[in-house]
């Protein structure tokens, strides 16, 4: 527990979270939570994955094909610029979002996969050579991690990674043996998918900056669950993607330094990104939309707007607050059953909603198989992190993961159904 | 889905997991095969001791879920004294009903006949096709004499 | 005319198309088309741009949310089974309607642009030389020229294009000096989306065959507007995108042909394109996940289905058949007027529904501000064509291009507005 | 949108744009840049003739929409004669108008005021800067010495 000291801004967060959050009226507004499974009401826990929709999102994307649908920016009817205005206006909402960046700065993609692709490709096809280093972490994400072997081994460079201790928080102790002066860039994660850790960016962005390097922060677990501010953690690039963050599927974003962004050739090549062609001649638009060739998601991008509205209208704040309270009730139950075992830090504080364990003998994909059959919604498996996964000496890991939505409640049923899990699959 | 968990985990399946059968591994194995579903983690290793064109002997080494060891244990129960034609006949037919079709030339199942409630849980069939791809490539490698890099089913 | 012996196919045709084409009931099925733009009614003629939705498309990704929405691939609850199952079946579907390719052989992607992207950057980064050629023709969508472009630049192959004549139509005499024995690929667009011609892509194919060359073929405005068999064609490549038939935006394809896609480096590093990764080193997933890295636009591939569905419950025959008549009319209306000038072949039967015209001195933007002003919706500028556009001795044109739920009354408002449009901007 | 078509081609613009001032050729210019939206194919050429700090002539020449020729135009007419400081200041109000803000320095616009019309029609705003911003740019380089190349409003 925090000292007293900083008693005062508890109490203003509580008062926020208990202003914010209303479990019932929230639940109300996700159409899906009242879906049954079987017999059994959806308890829906794999959040880290995808989260589900408000009403207002799929309101948002029914009202765009129903009234406004027209593809954008070349367009001079009526419904082409309205097109184009909302879905520039989502640009500038997200671009509000994670700290007030510039519309120019944030490139709309498919997902936060794509953003990291395109800075591996076309930032790092360009400034990556033999002897240079790429510094990563051990628990990236496979979109952190297979661009950049890739890209090492189209070049040469070496790949080094920051390592995790016993708690899974990550060992800076050695940090300048591995951020050292041939490292051309420093990408990881802000919150782990796995262990729910949060990394320490603003320290490491300083220690990256002063060897030279390029800051690239992958959001993608993050933004959903805690206020952001890109310019506060003073990265040079951050990706997200909108479906983990109440948002429709097929949109991602890429914010990119002004500067960097320009000194880079485009990633996709055709129309929109060009400013004029010739049959053996071309030249790109301006920022954004250098990087954005084709028709984009323009519904996606669309009905992600509302998807911000929402969480701003609760608060990044009180999200955090509350998801905290939740991770905190769900190590406690999980830790009184027999035979679990928590992955990631205990430390509430340092740590996001994402929970991973194992349950004794018990093969994660049974128990997910099993708590299914009761409505539990879980992920098991190796989460796109398979070297995390086996640097942990598994081959799978249950996860559950939280959001807006969830309640105690839900978690009392995974806790019953892991404790029936444990008699089922004969352990009992 | 929803409820009906007990057509996937019925008691022989269940019997099958908790007490697999041909663990203990083979002196001298004819053909060996190493069969690996990264995505899943699964990982098996099947070994046969052949004699006159028929399985003298079997062992089915597995890491994985319930339905990955009960259906290597219960194969490694099925084709033990089974000649090789009768083995592969009886992988077609395991085949067939894990995918829910019609086997070409149907045999009997006798215990085996419990995956078939596999085929309601699209996402486990390769859970339990493992053992019979690793053993089937295996085979193959062993009558072409060609090796074969390890089987998936992913 | 086709010749008598050929009546009893007229004769069928025209009875599928009266019993598929049913105009009011189709419109009905069209909620934007009920839209008023200012005090007028909406005529939606920007349909080569990208289409309207039917309500079965809107409540598919509607309901997609409400009681299904999971991540694919790896869920093992049922959310993620349903969904997963309900993506791959909308591959399947897609797969069977270009002429029932195998799914293996179809990629997901995010539009038309990003497939001929990954065929440059994956295909041709690797089989493309110094010394090698790339032919193209001279009608090219910026989205079939910038990517070959930049890989020109990039690796020193030239670009040599298919001429048009007169009449907007490929000129095939000199075709054995363009498709020459260095020609590594061979890419055209199978209909124009500003001249609307219809290229021979048979013919076309077996030439580049012979000569050694890799065919693509950019479907982008014929998968939507007339039947389509890849493999009769013989395409090595096809590309397409949904928004422009029925579909939502940010989902399109890209087929190839197994082995050419199994010798081809993945276009995306992440999640669902591995098959192992550990920290220094990654191999691949089978096709066609090989080439979809992390969460796809699940929403967005399963509410094409249904769009699929209405397509084929009209028949492909039929929508061609409708939209030829549309066009003959076009054509006719539009000469009457003084001051049309209209651009790309008069045949019918060797064009589509994309009719661009110019009119007097009345510049084309001019020219689409007036006519939304009557709540007509054409295109005007260089529909993403700049050296086609100014090959013809213009900067713009005025487009407008007909789908399934258009009829001549449509028609017969875009030839009143055009001539009161002369008399406003003076001409009269 | 929809029908307050007259508002974008009011009867100034429409006259502007049927007869445009200033088309004819300047004799050795002082100041001349050339400004062009490629996506949109509009080109334009703005020649000054600058004396005692005053815009003697001016010459506009312009291929577009009627717009772009009707701003044009307008920007010939009201700049002749104007001190270089005040062709500056009318630069920024029309900017201002045309985006729908409030200029710092507010002057008399006088016809001009008829570009107002435009800021209801977003798209349509590049074509009404063009032949400002390729002004302005043009007095910069002639004032910094330091050439421009070409100016562009998208
Ligand atoms: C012939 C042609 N090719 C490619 C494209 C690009 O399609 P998309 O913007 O959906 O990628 C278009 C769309 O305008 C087109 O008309
Ligand atoms: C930490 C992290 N990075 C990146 C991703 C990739 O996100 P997407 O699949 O939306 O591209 C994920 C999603 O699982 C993630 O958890």
């Amino acid at each position: 527990m925090k000292s007293e000291n900083t008693g005062g801004t508890i109490l203003r967060e509580k008062r926020e979270a208990t202003a914010g959050f209303d479990p019932e009226a929230i639940m109300a507004d996700f159409p899906i939570l009242t879906r049954k499974i079987g017999s059994n009401k959806l308890v829906y826990l794999d959040n880290a994955a995808t989260t589900q929709k408000p009403t207002s999102v799929i309101e948002a994307l029914n009202s765009y094909y129903r009234v406004m649908n027209a593809n954008v920016h070349r367009g001079l009817h009526t419904l082409a610029e309205e097109s184009t205005a909302a879905f520039e206006e989502a640009r500038r909402k997200t671009a509000l979002f994670i700290g007030g960046v510039k519309s120019e700065e944030l490139i709309i993609t498919r997902n936060a996969t794509e953003s990291i692709n395109i800075v591996a490709a076309s930032w790092g096809r360009k400034n990556i050579r033999r002897g240079d280093r790429i510094v990563l972490t051990e628990m990236e994400h496979h979109a952190n991690l297979v661009p950049w072997i890739a890209l090492s081994k189209e070049t040469g460079a070496e790949l080094a990674y920051i390592p995790i201790d016993s708690q899974g928080v990550l060992d800076l102790e050695n940090i300048d043996s591995i951020i050292t002066d041939n490292t051309k860039i420093v990408s990881l994660t802000q919150m782990s998918n796995v262990l729910g850790t949060i990394n320490p960016v603003e320290e490491i962005g300083r220690i990256a900056h002063a060897a030279g390097a390029v800051f690239l922060v992958d959001g993608a677990q993050s933004a959903p669950h805690m206020p952001v501010n890109v310019k506060a953690m003073d990265a040079d690039f951050y990706v997200f993607s909108a479906h983990k963050m109440l948002g429709p599927t097929g949109i991602g974003f890429l914010y990119g330094r002004e500067n960097i962004l320009n000194s880079m050739e485009p990633f996709l090549y055709g129309g929109e990104m060009i400013r004029e062609v010739r049959y053996d001649y071309a030249d790109w638009n301006i920022l954004p939309w250098k990087f954005e060739a084709g028709t984009p998601n323009i519904a996606g991008a669309i009905g992600f707007s509302p998807a911000l509205d929402y969480l701003n209208s609760l608060g990044m704040e009180s999200i955090r607050d509350h998801e905290k309270k939740l991770t905190a009730y769900a190590i406690e139950r999980l830790s009184e059953i027999k035979g679990i075992m928590i992955y990631g830090p205990k430390d509430i504080e340092s740590r996001g909603g994402a929970v991973s364990f194992t349950h004794g003998e018990i093969h994660p994909h049974d128990l997910a198989t099993f708590l299914d059959s009761r409505g539990i919604a879980i992920r098991a498996g190796h989460h796109c992190a398979q070297p995390l996964v086996k640097k942990l000496g598994l081959n799978a890991t249950a996860r559950a993961s939280f959001y807006i939505y969830n309640t105690n409640s839900d978690i009392d049923d995974l806790a019953a159904g892991l404790a029936e899990a444990w008699r089922y699959f004969g352990h009992g | 889905m929803g409820d009906n968990l007990d057509d996937l985990y019925r008691d022989i399946i269940m019997d099958h997991y908790k007490y697999p059968r041909g663990k203990k591994k083979l002196e001298k194995a004819d053909v060996k095969n190493e069969g690996k579903n990264p995505v899943c983690g699964d990982e098996i290793e099947v070994s046969l001791k052949v004699n006159s064109g028929k399985v003298e002997d079997i062992s089915v080494e597995c890491i994985g879920c319930a339905i990955s060891v009960a259906s290597g244990s219960m194969l490694a129960d099925a084709i033990r004294g089974k000649t090789i034609d009768e083995v592969k006949k009886i992988a077609a037919n395991i085949k067939a009903v894990l995918i829910g079709e019609k086997a070409e030339e149907a045999v009997e199942l006798g215990d085996l006949e419990a995956l078939e409630g596999v085929n309601k849980f699209p996402v486990r069939v390769k859970c339990a096709l493992l053992s019979w791809t690793t053993l089937i490539d295996g085979l193959e490698a062993w009558e072409t004499g060609e090796g074969k890099n390890g089987s998936t089913t992913e």
